[in-house]
């Protein structure tokens, strides 16, 4: 039997409970240093996404950027690029419903996404911003591709790009209006993190599919986009405080740092190979897809860690109410 | 009370809104002490010291309500003179007798009473005398003191016996500091008198202890002081904890009892109808009547057959010789001398004191009978238990046939339960049962049909009673369920013409009139099913007398003519309830008047008058023989006529105010598996060092087979768990969330550990005071399972009621889950063995 | 300000005469934490058990509210020190285990009553003005009553569990073999017969008040009123003002301590408030797309 | 009803489909399971000894639903949980439906009919009875009884229960009848 000096023994769940008691060297001016809760048991729900959900944010974002870079390809005359593109933006965007679908608990039920049009919801703005871009991308990469139908693959085309835009960054939306912290604090932050991670993959998908001599715009979107990705995701990171230790820690903070390696060293890999080596731009391009893949996961999972935390969840409403 | 009868509680609530203080004495801090304005942690099996302290207190100060007290209870009532006071004998009342482990009562007499005659009692002292008879040689105490100074009266008894009582020795002995107990003390004088009145509340909490019937009547006589009894918004309350367990007391399925609180007949007193009514009935108060009632009942069960000349088929009935209540019986089955058993919907296996015990008792008989509605453990000893998971029984081993039978639920019979007011509430049958499932109404009317089918033939004078019994009732329905309205009407009574009875006034002696339970008499006046009147609470009054019906004669409020002063005036107007109307020349109010109708308030008794006649207009307690309320108990209590500080049979703590420990007439039993812990004292009680007492919880009902099986309640509270202190768990190294193994020289369970600020460490008697709280609902099966705490418990009974002390009691508790298989006994063996070598 | 404060969005659909408002007034200070309202909930929804083991939190072992709990009851254990900060008993117990080591020695006489109290609240979906669930529902699974509270619709709902992350309170959340989500429909079904819900009419202590929700809030305020007489100063209402982060609750609650003591958010704000803010944000996001495409291509074309 | 279509409801007074529109055609039409019931019966909480009234829905000769009576001076339509649980405790799946059988010394239940269980049931309270008859004790005085039966329960069980069990038992000659009020 143990002496039982801290036999009291507090219950498993210690988080947040008072001030008193906790490690005794730092004192803080604020009366607490951490927030009260009910047990550290969360505020908020975590999500009940599953990976298909950080999945599509990468296929719908990757296919929408994709649209848009091959019709702006189209208009700069550059074919080669073009059809590429069209083929990974059909390729993002017809992989996006399944997904959607297969994530919904009723999967049979998705066709009630299309019941409503609900301007509140992203999702639902989302579900028929993604219902346009399925309408749009069969026509649109049908001619961009294989050059037939023209008559409604050319204002496709357009249209494509239109909606592919809002597609790449609406699931930043779709996050930042919820209740999780580490989200809806970061709302200035992600639409553009996920804008930039959208021109990594979509840039980088197309390097890969293209001849060097006709990727030069893809190659450097995707540099661009990375760098944008990163920037964005570093003020994010610093703009969050304490709200953000989620992307230090855990399985977030993992896909955090390969995010950030794979996009950064993936973008300077494709930066250097520019002239020299295909493989050398093919790696880059492959570490700047996975790199916007891992953002993408980043985010999802800071997303259930920070809704975890009651204290996250307490912390900056109460110092509002201490501002007021 | 909110913890257990969380509905009833409202009305608590709602008076504490209305400004009434609430105060909670419990040794833990429940859901009702959050509510309470104050909580009096106290040690468990202390109450009595506690009470008797608030007693002290109002008499020291002066705090009685005199008139009250000098008009309606015996403290101007002078004792004999040979009565001996536990003051003067250390513990002891006079008339002790060591050999027989019994009291004489006669030297509790009042004086100038004739004692009853010693002579063939014995069985009856060892019995307990039912304190509702009364038994009085009858009438007035033949001396008393108006002026309560005589020496030897009553309240100068009282004084003397309590004055030792005082907050200090209250404090030594329950752990509550002297203030709190004045506190206390102090808000109840001052919630009493003409203008305000106070209530108790208690439950099993006080009477699951060696001196559980003392612990009410310290309340009673604290109520009567403060004039609480009688009025609105006074008494003592009993909750109690199932459907009908009133009923089941009224109509009694006990040994000692006959319907209406007769008492069954003893061998050693009653060999014919008339020792049996001459011994029973009192000269004055109602009952002066009870042969009438014990008459009618006889008509009930044997019509035709009874008679005079057959001595009331006095012959029929059987005698006892002794404690035949339910723990005697479980030796006698494990002896083997029982050899079937009846569990209709109780669960011993986890509810019984010394369950383990139980258990291996049920392995003895050679058949069981259990109806539930679930595979309780009770059913499932043979195959699911502690004894077969650690190997003391085995599975292939026993012999009991058991047959385990489905019942129907309230919503598929018909029937009455009475409720802790004593109130009838008809359940009316919404749908049929299914498949085997029946009532057991129907359970027992057609097993008695085939036993007097198969003994239809019998010569044997044996099965004449069962031959002879009434047994023809109407049945219905696709089972040939028989009709409750028909056995409640013969609970009623009825008159040799078939016509119902309206009020066990109606009742007769000679024959001419049947009742099956003469305080039910009444229920079906004029042959509408009382019980089932339900007219909406929010169109009557406050009182609400339309709804079911209260026994007797829908009264609401027992006694309820204290609530007038000796003239039948009100006592006041905030607090009037029933009072004489001299215009009308009637008593009048919001209740049915307890007492005989139209007696005016000067009525005095004309010589030789008998029963009822013999009381006195002014004297409110018509059940007692002297119509006076008892402080002072001369008759009816088998271990003293005052109340005393006894330690529990198990404690830690020695009694500071006796040389006698604990009560000397509790009921042990030197039986197998039935070891008891070494109390203070004794060597070896270092052993067993800390207090443990039982209890349940909201969610859970009772040994859990309503609950535990029901995922909606099972989930509330999945698991057994035990409640300690944070001083408690430090000292003994418990971790909050872990395990703990609880130890008595029974056996040891094993329990999650809930520390908690709500069990209180208390200063007792110069020592820290642990508690270990056990809830009691969880066995085996169900879908919340645990150890029983009930195992812990030895059998250790009240003497005059028989009921086990499970509330208080000793043991030891570690950290850590108990030992599994063989190894279980083994442990208990060597920590029993480790107390005795090391300890005191 | 970009929020828009209309009382209950959705509603004004029911035309000009819609059913008064209604919704629980849950007021703690005289919740016995009997339970009657989870199990009387689950009764009459058929709400499976969801059994999870003894937690250790006091006699709370339901934890939170969910697909599977739309009452949920926390108890909480407390001392309240000099000035009204109080500490949840855990941490009580470590500072009590030292204090023992004194009482071992020292024997200070234990207390009656030092200040110890037991805090019991029976939490539900607040039935928000601005409900963000029903806000981001895609698929109108969620839609506002013509009583004006939040009900999810067994029939429509696919289970994209968006409204489990928009609720600032976490009270939604997936059924995981049925894969939709759940909650407090306020009884919807018993609405339409003029029953309360069940909680509500369970509750042994009127802890649970239903009605019109004007009423209910004058009588909430009653109600504190009186607490603050008789000196219980740290009693506050919750959810009652309308001016707050969601428009008010149209199930709102008496506390006896901050929100965040019972689990619950001290200034909730319903994220559809910020929606525009999202959206520009967006917005820009997709401008910087554009451009960096068509950036990209800058030079490609003589 | 006509099936609306959510859409275009929304064009019809409800623009962000928050309201009416987005409310189904089985929202519309609820009702409680209550407004079917065949019959409503009126009843007592079968717990604790408080007695709260209770109505039970019946709707096809199931029990559909069990909630406090308001009518009740006793509890006002209020329930505890356990009260509260009455519905599980009459509908749950897990309640025996069937007389099982355990012989001597076995390992397992079996199924028993019944009428066969109640005969068996009374041969063995006669044989019992038999065996352990006591007449009279060693002094000559009357016992006419058997200390070879005992019972326990009656608790939880109706007035008129009690009655019959206590009179046939007593008639029996049966003494040890016993329940939960002496516990």
């Amino acid at each position: 039997m143990s002496d039982g000096a801290n036999g009291g023994g507090a219950p498993q769940t210690r988080a947040g409970v008072g001030a008193r008691g906790r490690g005794g060297g730092e004192r803080s001016m604020v009366p607490r240093e951490k927030p009260r809760s009910y047990y550290g048991r969360p505020v908020v729900k975590p999500p009940v996404w599953t990976w298909e959900i950080p999945l599509y944010f990468f296929t719908g974002g990757t296919g929408g950027a994709s649209a848009a870079l091959a019709y702006a390809a189209e208009r700069a005359g550059n074919r080669r690029l073009a059809r590429s593109a069209w083929k990974v933006a059909f390729a993002g965007i017809s992989a996006s419903p399944p997904l959607l679908v297969s994530d919904l608990g009723k999967p049979r039920r998705f066709f009630n996404m299309m019941r409503v049009f609900k301007p509140t919801s992203p999702m639902s703005v989302g579900s028929w911003i993604l219902l346009a871009n399925g309408a749009a991308i069969v026509p649109a990469a049908a001619y961009g591709v294989l050059g037939r139908f023209g008559a409604i693959g050319r204002p496709a085309q357009a249209a494509s790009a239109a909606v592919g835009l809002p597609l790449a960054t609406y699931t930043a939306v779709l996050v930042a209006n919820s209740a999780v912290p580490v989200w809806s604090e970061a709302r200035w932050e992600l639409p553009l993190s996920f804008a930039g991670s959208a021109a990594a993959s979509a840039g980088a998908a197309a390097t890969v599919l293209t001849p060097p001599e006709h990727a030069a715009p893809a190659r450097r979107l995707a540099i661009g986009g990375a760098l944008i990705e990163t920037a964005a995701t570093e003020v994010m990171h610093r703009r969050l405080g304490d709200l953000g230790s989620p992307y230090g820690e855990g399985t977030a903070g993992r896909f955090a740092k390969a995010a950030k390696g794979l996009t950064v060293g993936g973008a300077a890999l494709l930066g250097a190979s520019t002239n020299r080596s295909r493989a050398g731009a093919v790696a880059g391009a492959a570490m700047l897809i996975s790199g916007s893949l891992c953002e993408r996961w980043a985010v999802f999972r800071a997303g259930v860690q920070s809704a975890g935390d009651p204290s996250a969840t307490i912390g900056p409403q109460r110092e509002r109410l201490g501002r007021d | 009370m909110a913890e257990c009868h969380p509905v009833g509680f409202q009305w608590v609530m709602e008076a504490k809104e209305r400004g009434a203080k609430v105060i909670h004495v419990d040794p833990r801090f429940t859901r009702t002490s959050a509510m309470a304005d104050l909580h009096v942690p106290l040690r468990a099996g202390s109450d009595i010291a506690f009470l008797g302290g608030i007693v002290n207190y109002i008499l020291e100060h002066g705090r009685e309500f005199r008139e009250y007290v000098a008009a309606y209870t015996n403290a101007g009532a002078v004792i004999d003179e040979r009565f001996a006071d536990t003051e003067d004998l250390d513990g002891l009342f006079s008339g002790w007798d060591p050999e027989r482990g019994s009291y004489d009562l006669a030297s509790w007499q009042y004086e100038g009473m004739t004692p009853f005659s010693a002579a063939g009692r014995r069985d009856g002292a060892q019995l307990g005398e039912s304190a509702e008879r009364g038994q009085l040689e009858g009438g007035d105490p033949p001396h008393f003191d108006a002026t309560l100074e005589h020496p030897r009266c009553v309240f100068q008894l009282l004084r003397k016996h309590y004055r030792r009582y005082t907050p200090e020795m209250v404090e030594r002995i329950c752990g509550v500091p002297a203030a709190t107990l004045i506190e206390v003390a102090e808000t109840l004088c001052e919630s009493s008198g003409r203008e305000r009145t106070g209530a108790f509340v208690y439950s099993v909490g006080w009477t699951q202890h060696t001196v559980g019937v003392q612990y009410i009547r310290t309340a009673a006589i604290i109520q009567l002081l403060l004039g609480n009894i009688g009025r609105p918004g006074g008494g003592i309350m009993a909750l109690r904890g199932h459907a009908s367990i009133q009923g089941s007391t009224d109509i009694p399925t006990l040994f000692d009892l006959l319907p209406g609180y007769l008492p069954m007949p003893r061998a050693d007193a009653h060999q014919s109808h008339s020792d049996y009514v001459a011994d029973n009935s009192a000269a004055t108060g109602f009952w002066g009547n009870m042969e009438a009632y014990y008459v009618s009942l006889i008509k009930a069960w044997f019509g035709e057959h009874a008679g005079p000349d057959d001595d009331w088929c006095f012959d029929y009935l059987p005698k006892l010789t002794g404690n035949h209540s339910t723990y005697p019986t479980v030796l006698g089955m494990r002896e083997g001398k029982v050899k079937g058993m009846f569990c209709l919907g109780e669960n011993p296996a986890v509810g019984s004191a010394n369950s383990r015990l139980h258990r291996l008792a049920m392995a003895e008989l050679d058949w069981l009978v259990v109806r539930d509605f679930q595979e309780i453990e009770s059913a499932a000893f043979w195959h699911d238990s502690p004894e077969i998971e650690n190997g003391e029984l085995r599975t292939e081993d026993i012999a009991t046939e058991v047959f385990l039978m489905p019942a129907a639920a309230h919503t598929e019979k018909d029937g009455s339960f009475t409720n802790t007011q004593r109130l009838l509430q008809w359940h009316h049958k919404a749908v049929e049962p299914e498949d085997d499932r029946r009532s057991e109404l129907w359970f027992m009317y057609h097993l008695g049909l085939r036993i007097r089918e198969k003994l239809r033939g019998s010569r044997k004078r044996r099965d004449r009673p069962i031959r002879h019994l009434t047994w023809d009732y109407e049945t219905d329905g696709p089972h040939d369920e028989p009709r409750a309205e028909a056995v409640l009407a013969e609970i009623n009574g009825a008159r040799a013409d078939g016509a119902p009875l309206s009020s066990y006034t109606e009742l007769e002696a000679d024959g001419s009139t049947a009742c099956g339970c003469w305080i039910y008499c009444g229920c079906r006046a004029e042959g509408r099913n009382q019980a089932a009147r339900r007219r909406p609470g929010s169109e009557q009054s406050w009182v609400a007398p339309e709804w079911g019906w209260a026994w007797p004669a829908n009264r609401r409020l027992l006694y309820n003519l204290a609530s007038a002063d000796p003239d039948g005036r009100p006592w006041s107007e905030r607090k009037r309830y029933v009072w004489w109307d001299a215009e009308r020349e009637g008593w009048t109010g919001e209740d049915e008047p307890d007492f005989v109708a139209g007696r005016e308030p000067g009525y005095e008794p004309p010589e030789g008058a008998k029963a009822e006649d013999a009381l006195r207009g002014d004297e409110p307690f018509i059940m007692q023989a002297d119509g006076r309320a008892w402080l002072f108990a001369p008759a009816g209590l088998t271990d003293g006529p005052l109340p005393t500080h006894y330690e529990p049979h198990e404690s830690p703590f020695t009694n500071p105010l006796y040389a006698q420990q604990a009560n000397p007439a509790r009921e042990l039993y030197d039986a197998p598996d039935n070891d008891y812990n070494p109390t203070a004292g004794e060597p070896g009680s270092d052993a067993f060092p800390y207090v443990m007492t039982t209890y349940r919880l909201t969610e859970h009902h009772t040994a859990g087979a309503m609950s535990r099986t029901l995922g909606h309640l099972a989930e509330l509270q999945p698991e057994m768990f035990c409640e300690v202190s944070p001083q408690l768990a430090a000292e003994r190294g418990l971790e909050h969330g872990g395990w703990a193994t609880i130890v008595s020289s029974r056996t040891a369970i094993e329990a999650r550990v809930m520390v908690t600020d709500r069990i209180k460490p208390l200063r007792v008697d110069g020592r820290v005071a642990h508690q270990v709280g056990l809830p009691y609902h969880w066995g085996s099966r169900g879908i919340s399972t645990g150890d029983a705490a009930n195992d812990l418990f030895s059998l250790a009974l009240d003497p005059n009621v028989h009921i086990q002390e499970v509330k208080a009691a000793s043991c030891d508790i570690l950290a850590g889950r108990r030992p599994r298989g063989p190894e279980l006994q083994r442990f208990v063996a060597r920590h029993r063995e480790r107390g005795r070598e090391t300890g005191r | 300000m970009t929020a828009t404060v209309i009382p209950t969005p959705g509603a004004e659909s029911y035309g000009p005469e819609p059913e008064p408002r209604v919704g629980f007034f849950t007021d703690t200070s005289v919740c016995i934490g009997c339970k009657a309202c989870e199990v009387a909930c689950k009764e009459w929804n058929d709400v499976p058990e969801e059994i999870e083991g003894f937690t250790g939190s006091s006699y709370d072992n339901s934890v939170a509210l969910g697909a599977n709990r739309w009452r949920h009851v926390a108890f909480i254990e407390q001392r309240v020190e000099v000035g009204g900060v109080s500490d949840s008993a855990p941490d009580s117990f470590v500072a009590e285990a030292a204090r023992q080591q004194l009482v071992d020695q020292g024997l200070e006489p234990h207390s009656g009553d030092d200040g110890f109290r037991w805090l019991m609240s029976s939490d539900v979906c607040k039935h928000c003005s601005e409900a963000a669930c029903l806000d981001v529902c895609p698929t109108g699974a969620i839609f506002r009553t013509e009583y004006e509270t939040v009900v999810v619709q067994e029939d429509v709902c696919n289970g994209c569990g968006y409204c489990v992350v928009a609720c600032p309170f976490g009270v939604l959340d997936q059924r995981r073999d049925d894969g939709r989500v759940w909650k407090c429909t306020l009884c919807y079904d018993r609405l339409r017969d003029d029953m309360e819900p069940a909680c509500a009419q369970a509750c042994p202590t009127d802890s649970i008040q239903f009605g019109p929700l004007d009423e209910l809030r004058e009588r909430a305020d009653r109600r504190l009123e009186r607490l603050h007489e008789r000196g219980h100063g740290e009693a506050r209402l919750y959810g009652r003002d309308t001016g707050d982060g969601v428009g008010g609750f149209g199930a709102f609650f008496l506390l006896l301590d901050e929100p965040e003591a019972y689990g619950l958010p001290p200034d909730p704000v319903a994220t559809t408030r910020k929606l525009k803010r999202n959206w520009a944000a967006a917005g820009i996001g997709a401008v910087a797309l554009a451009a960096g495409i068509a950036g990209s291509f800058l030079g490609e074309r003589g | 009803m006509a099936r609306s279509i959510p859409l275009i409801e929304q064009l019809r007074g409800d623009p962000s489909g928050r309201g009416r529109a987005a409310r189904s055609a089985r929202s519309a039409s609820l009702e409680p399971r209550t407004a079917r019931a065949d019959r409503v019966v009126k009843s007592i909480c079968p717990y604790c000894a408080v007695g709260c009234g209770q109505r039970v829905f019946v709707e096809d000769e199931r029990v559909t639903q069990i909630e406090g009576d308001p009518d009740s001076p006793i509890s006002r339509g209020r329930l505890c949980p356990k009260g509260a649980a009455s519905k599980q405790l009459v509908n749950t799946p897990t309640r025996l439906r069937k007389v099982l059988y355990r012989r001597p010394y076995a390992g397992e239940w079996e199924e028993l009919d019944l009428d066969r269980a109640m005969e068996m049931i009374a041969d063995r309270v006669i044989a019992a009875r038999e065996q352990t008859w006591e007449g009279e004790d060693s002094e000559g005085r009357k016992l006419n009884r058997t200390l070879g039966i005992a019972s326990l329960g009656g608790a939880t069980l109706d007035n008129e229960e009690n009655y019959l069990i206590k009179k046939l038992f007593t008639a029996l000659g049966a003494i040890q009848i016993e329940n939960q009020a002496r516990i």
